[in-house]
């Protein structure tokens, strides 16, 4: 019994040390929604009971190495006893109660965070290897930029076009996959007026890393503004040339074409039109409407040299009208 | 110079090198008969030739040698000692029915393929000092981590195989495992395994993670298939080693050892071999289906239908279902590389504590109950997938009532300690550093397991700071520890004592350092798996201290590479029970003769009856007698 | 019974039932994979066809029961006819597997019925031929006399395998014929 | 297929089944027999006159002969004939789940006689009681 009052006083003062380190660090950036201050609060809990039970084991351990070594010349053998059953049977139903507990209070938290709100906006966001699309049924258009309501109930729903990805913006704490074949959903309610980053946190392949997007949350009435000049180039959109540009972007071709000259994953589109493209079989060919067309739809047939085969999908023929692809052609054609 | 070629192992290699020409051969020339063009087709070819490969090693090394005779109907006596006429040193590179030769096997080639993984570890390492790329392209980065991941995953696997081959069979004081052939096999399909594995990196790489999540791993470069084969082909070691090791605890020890009187790290490598055995098979299904699927084109994982399966009104295909398939057996497999980690700390403690070990029976079934329940938990790794809550909420109620045997074991060592006369030599100091890192690993798992907090977590660096911290935790410092403890025994040699401590300060505040810094970066939003971070995130000057760490790491680990090899050589002749251990592998010669006991065993007494004058644990008793 | 043989014996057993553990395992996976991506429906396949093999296969069970009986009767000539009988029979049912199921109207590249349909036949398919190599094996030694009434292992765990191919069939012939809603 | 053309053959099926297999069934019955019960090197019925020992223990010493030569006899028909019903029930358990589900019994249904099936073949055919028997073979 004498070690039982200096093991307990620095058990209590190792946790709050413990608890007062992890509150002083920061960890987190600054939450950004309704969600987050849930997810928040929990964390807070979690650390506490990381605080208590990190001191209860180490200063054990510690005080035991300390206490009990070997003393030079002492020879004997140490304590003999076998356990306690009583001592097993409480720390068996003691942690078990704190789970159960745990698992209690991730329950409510779950159904709190995931609840669906009645006013709720949707916003589909699409992704594809390495681009992020945010389609705003409600007002018929689609930005690369997320623009979020300040305190507006948000339902994304997430749809990936390839394979895997994940929506995180971290000062919205909560993430959920985007997987094809299916529609996911997460619920957010922006409440901090900022800007973020969106982030894919499931690994995509090879430009993973930079698969982000810029979130911005602005009040209602920035937020009505913003939509009303969408809706403005929405309209202004309607030549083959501007819908081109709108499927650049929609469909993903932005991943892999850049329009600037540089070399991403596929060729460059600037100053593509009408030039010569040296193709991996050796011969040249003019980058005409027939050659750009087919690239779309066969993309393996006439592979340019210094390009990989099999990265481009297969299936544009399928995804895209001819209308689409016309449209996609004649916005090459601008690009010199 | 003959006697090189002799060896199994070159035999082995030359073996796989003609396999897999043969097996590329063949698809070619298949092509060529069905009239294919182009003739050379990258994804079969290697897919065949490295399945060939393995085959042809297997057969090379001499593993299947004994299996043919027996089709044909020769007798295959077991065979002891170095090969006819080679010198001693060769049966550690050839083929070898002895427990203890394939135990020695295990860690070495388990250690070395540790030092590939670690030294992969290092050039990511560099390359996240800063932000920006600036010694890799992505996809070499992408490559790096996966095979990382992988690489590891067999390190572990073969270490957990060398320490429980070795020691099980003489903790139970049984002459060999129950099938030695198998086991040889097991050991041996690792070496091309691991082999396709380091091939897989360098025919394009890949860049899945070791998750091979589908539909990504559908697209990736050929390094792709290559691994998938050799994450399959590691999978076959693990089934017939869980096998094996349970039929040898189950009818080969001394009718006096009771289930309860056995040492506690032959209850933790039952565990461990339940897991192997059962949840194995699952990830080899879900290998095999991504290779079908990516040479075949069957759409278990794709969601898009061709117009045929669209005509029969065919179901489309969830990438989902790989998850699921993949993670009944990635989740056991965690218990698999730290059950006997934590079977080691049990062991261990008692010894360097000089009393009995805390609360044996419940230490015991804590093991079962962490396999039973590792069974259950699967999709926490799914928690942001899709799934509804109602399908989310009992796996995270499962996987949280983990902690409650994983506790156990923590207060029972504590317990263990309590009242002891502790001395610290290398293998306690590693034992004590496998607890606090453990802990670490522990403490940090609840967060992740509430979904409401994993919704932030998953897929963010913390869960790289929390399984790190579980497998060092529970698997390198105990493994440790079990290097410097049982290296007497196998060598007859003393270690170096006071490398061996430079060792462990070395590592262990290094550990702490890195993956404090990891789970520090990760809730500051930094993901998994990316070449490139932000430098807005704030996190670059953690990530400089964890590549130092990482370093510091490599090199402690390198200081005790360097001691065993020295040590081994030509350190002083260690006495045969220098811990006055009672375990019965203690109780005879160092090194172990061939046939390890001279005489069967009786147990006589508890096992962990330290302190208790007068009693012992086994007994030498000629045949008959005792019991 | 020579002792040595008896404690072999003893491993083989528990050894080889381990591994039939392990294997359902995986068989079980398929299945939960069948039912995860088919649901409750199957896609239109040959109703006879699937009797047919599936008695045909329950046929050569019963063979190969016969054969490890009469070895233990110390009837020879029926224990090596039957084994042949049961690698005929298992032989007939990949036939009927492979051209009639393989050979029809789903191939493996079409959506999730092709994939398990090929994925759970192909399993399966793997798995009985290795257990005719097994007999084939074990009926070349039978030949030459090695096994004797008493100690036989290896005919009793080529027959034990052959019956486990059989059990996995119990299985697999209603999840892909009987079960769920035939979708035209 | 129709269901009611699937009903009508199931029917026809039954029907033939029990009328002409019960009559092919009485035809073979020698045959049938030696499928059931073996190879036919069963002892033959000896005609010849049996001397029986009237010297007390030497009668004891040839009833007991008697008794085992008939209990191997026994044995081994029983041995035989076990595997032969195995096949019988397990033939009429695939036809009942077969018709059963065209009556439109549940999956969970099909399931429970998949296991009864599989129990029958676990059990008879591949002696799973021998993993826990001591080694003792047959």
């Amino acid at each position: 019994m004498k070690h039982f009052l200096p093991v307990t006083a620095l058990v209590v003062i190792s946790t709050f040390l413990v608890a007062a380190g992890i509150d002083s660090l920061h960890l987190m950036p600054q939450n950004a929604s309704v969600q987050g201050e849930t997810v928040d609060w929990l964390f807070g809990l979690h650390f506490k009971l990381i605080a208590f039970l990190f001191s209860l084991v180490i200063v054990i351990m510690v005080y035991a190495v300390v206490v009990f070594r070997r003393r030079a010349g002492d020879d004997g053998e140490g304590m003999h006893f076998h356990g306690s059953g009583t001592l097993e049977f409480i720390w068996t139903v003691v942690p078990a109660i704190i789970v159960v507990f745990f698992g209690y209070i991730g329950t409510t938290t779950l159904i709190t965070v995931t609840a669906a709100q009645p006013d709720e906006v949707a916003i589909e966001a699409v992704s594809r290897q390495w681009v992020w699309n945010f389609n705003y049924p409600d007002d018929g258009f689609s930005s690369e930029e997320l623009y979020l309501p300040v305190g507006q109930p948000i339902r994304f729903d997430l749809k990936a076009m390839d394979v895997l990805h994940a929506f995180w913006v971290p000062e919205f704490r909560v993430k959920a996959d985007a997987v094809p074949g299916r529609t996911n959903v997460l619920r957010i309610t922006p409440n901090r007026i900022g800007e973020y980053k969106l982030v894919c946190a499931e690994l995509c392949g090879t430009r993973h890393a930079y698969m982000m997007a810029p979130v911005k949350v602005v009040s209602r009435e920035a937020y009505s503004a913003w939509v009303a000049q969408k809706v403005a180039e929405e309209a202004a959109k309607n030549t083959p040339e501007a819908r081109g540009a709108a499927l650049y972007i929609s469909q993903g071709c932005k991943g892999c074409h850049s329009l600037d000259g540089s070399k991403i994953v596929g060729p460059t589109w600037k100053g593509l039109y009408g030039s010569p493209q040296e193709l991996t079989d050796g011969t040249t060919v003019i980058a005409d409407d027939e050659y750009l067309y087919n690239s779309i739809v066969k993309p393996n047939l006439q592979v340019v040299a210094g390009y990989p085969a099999n990265v481009m999908p297969q299936n544009y023929g399928e995804l895209l009208t001819d209308d689409n692809i016309n449209n996609i052609i004649a916005y090459i054609k601008t690009l010199k | 110079m003959r006697t090189f070629f002799k060896l199994g192992f070159v035999r082995g290699l030359l073996g796989q090198v003609l396999g897999t020409l043969f097996g590329m051969g063949l698809v070619t020339g298949t092509r060529a008969a069905l009239g294919y063009d182009p003739l050379w087709a990258a994804e079969p070819a290697w897919v065949i030739g490295g399945l060939l490969g393995t085959l042809g090693f297997m057969i090379g090394v001499g593993a299947l040698t004994d299996w043919a005779k027996w089709a044909i109907g020769v007798e295959t006596p077991m065979h002891h000692g170095a090969p006819a006429g080679q010198p001693e040193w060769t049966r550690y590179f050839a083929v070898d029915l002895s427990h203890k030769v394939i135990g020695v096997q295990y860690t070495v080639w388990g250690i070395m393929v540790l030092l590939v993984g670690g030294f992969l570890a290092t050039l990511f390492r560099v390359e996240l000092l800063q932000p920006g790329m600036q010694y890799f392209t992505t996809d070499r980065y992408n490559t790096l981590i996966s095979a990382h991941g992988i690489i590891m995953i067999s390190a572990i696997l073969l270490g957990v195989g060398g320490m429980i081959n070795y020691l099980v069979p003489l903790m139970i004081g049984a002459s060999d495992m129950a099938f030695p052939r198998l086991n040889a096999f097991g050991f041996w399909i690792n070496v091309p395994a691991s082999l396709l594995l380091i091939t897989a990196m360098f025919v394009g790489g890949w860049d899945t993670g070791w998750t091979a999540y589908p539909p990504n791993s559908l697209r990736t470069a050929l390094g792709g298939p290559l691994f998938f084969l050799g994450f399959y082909t590691i999978g076959i070691s693990s089934i017939v080693g869980g096998l094996n090791l349970l039929v040898t605890v189950f009818t080969m020890r001394p009718p006096s050892m009771n289930l309860f009187r056995m040492p506690i790290f032959v209850w933790a490598a039952v565990g461990t071999s339940v897991l192997q055995l059962l949840a194995t098979q699952l990830v080899g299904l879900a290998m095999l289906m991504l290779i079908v699927e990516r040479s075949l084109h069957m759409g278990f994982f794709t969601p898009v239908l061709n117009e045929a399966a669209i005509a029969l009104n065919s179901p489309p295909g969830d990438p989902v279902l790989f998850q699921h398939l993949f993670w009944f057996y990635s989740h056991p497999a965690v218990y698999v590389f730290v059950l006997p980690g934590l079977g080691i700390i049990s062991e261990l403690l008692p010894v360097f504590a000089r009393k009995p070990l805390f609360g044996y029976k419940w230490i015991a079934l804590s093991s079962i109950g962490i396999a039973f329940l590792g069974f259950l938990v699967w999709a926490h790794h799914m928690f942001t997938s899709g799934m509804s809550n109602y399908l989310r909420l009992p796996f995270m109620y499962a996987t949280l009532i983990i902690a409650v045997p994983t506790g156990v074991k923590f207060f029972s060592w504590l317990g263990t300690l309590w009242g002891g006369k502790l001395t610290y030599p290398t293998p306690m100091l590693f034992v004590l550093g496998a607890i606090s890192v453990f802990l670490l690993g522990g403490l940090t798992g609840p967060p992740a397991a509430t979904i409401t907090t994993d919704l932030y977590l998953h897929d963010s660096y913390w869960v790289v700071g929390h399984f790190h911290q579980t497998f060092f935790g529970g698997f390198m410092f105990p493994f440790f520890a079990a290097m410097y403890y049982w290296f007497p025994k196998v060598t007859g040699r003393k270690y170096n004592e006071a490398l061996g401590k430079l060792h462990f300060w070395l590592m262990l505040p290094s550990f702490w350092v890195m993956s404090l810094g990891q789970i520090w970066a990760g809730l500051l939003g930094m993901r998994r798996r990316i070449a490139d971070y932000d430098p807005a995130l704030g996190v670059q000057n953690i990530q400089v201290w964890i590549t130092i760490a990482a370093f510091v790491i490599a090199l402690s680990i390198l200081i005790g590479l360097y001691n065993f090899i020295v040590s081994a050589r030509s350190a002083e002749v260690a006495e045969s029970n220098p811990w006055r251990s009672r375990s019965p592998e203690w109780q005879i010669p160092s090194p172990i003769p061939e046939h390890s006991f001279a005489m069967p065993l009786a147990v006589v007494g508890e096992p962990y009856d330290y302190g208790l004058p007068g009693s012992v644990y086994v007994r030498m008793a000629p045949a008959g007698a005792g019991d | 019974m020579h002792g040595e043989y008896r404690v072999a014996l003893r491993n083989n057993r528990l050894g080889l039932w381990l591994f039939f553990l392990s294997e359902s395992f995986l068989f079980m996976g398929i299945l939960v994979s069948r039912f995860y991506l088919w649901g409750n429906t199957r896609p239109e396949l040959n109703q006879l066809n699937g009797l047919l093999v599936t008695t045909v296969l329950l046929l050569s069970s019963f063979t190969m029961n016969r054969a490890e009986t009469a070895l233990v009767q110390n009837d020879r000539k029926t224990f090596l006819n039957c084994l042949l009988l049961t690698v005929a029979l298992g032989t007939l049912f990949l036939a009927g597997v492979v051209v009639f199921e393989w050979g029809g109207h789903i191939r493996p590249s079409d959506g999730a019925y092709g994939a398990v349909l090929f994925g759970m036949t192909g399993m399966h398919a793997l798995h009985v031929v290795s257990g005719i190599v097994f007999i084939l094996i074990v009926w070349n030694n039978g030949r030459r006399g090695l096994y004797s009434s008493e100690q036989h292992w290896g005919v009793e765990a080529c027959a034990i395998w052959w019956h486990y191919v059989d059990l996995v069939w119990v299985f697999f012939y209603p999840a892909l014929y009987l079960m769920g809603q035939a979708v035209h | 297929m129709t269901t009611s053309t699937m009903y009508a053959l199931a029917a026809a099926a039954v029907l033939i089944l029990t009328a002409g297999g019960g009559v092919g069934l009485a035809v073979l019955f020698r045959l049938t027999n030696q499928l059931v019960v073996g190879d036919g090197r069963l002892p033959r019925v000896v005609l010849e006159r049996v001397v029986v020992p009237t010297e007390p223990m030497a009668l004891l010493r040839w009833r007991r002969e008697q008794d085992e030569e008939r209990m191997a006899v026994a044995r081994r028909v029983a041995a035989y004939r076990s595997g032969a019903t195995v096949l019988v029930v397990l033939a009429a358990l695939t036809v009942f789940e077969y018709v059963m589900n065209l009556v439109g019994i549940s999956v969970f249904g099909l399931f429970v006689i998949a296991l009864v099936k599989a129990a029958i073949i676990v059990h008879y055919f591949m002696h799973v009681a021998t993993v826990f028997a001591a080694g003792d073979g047959h």
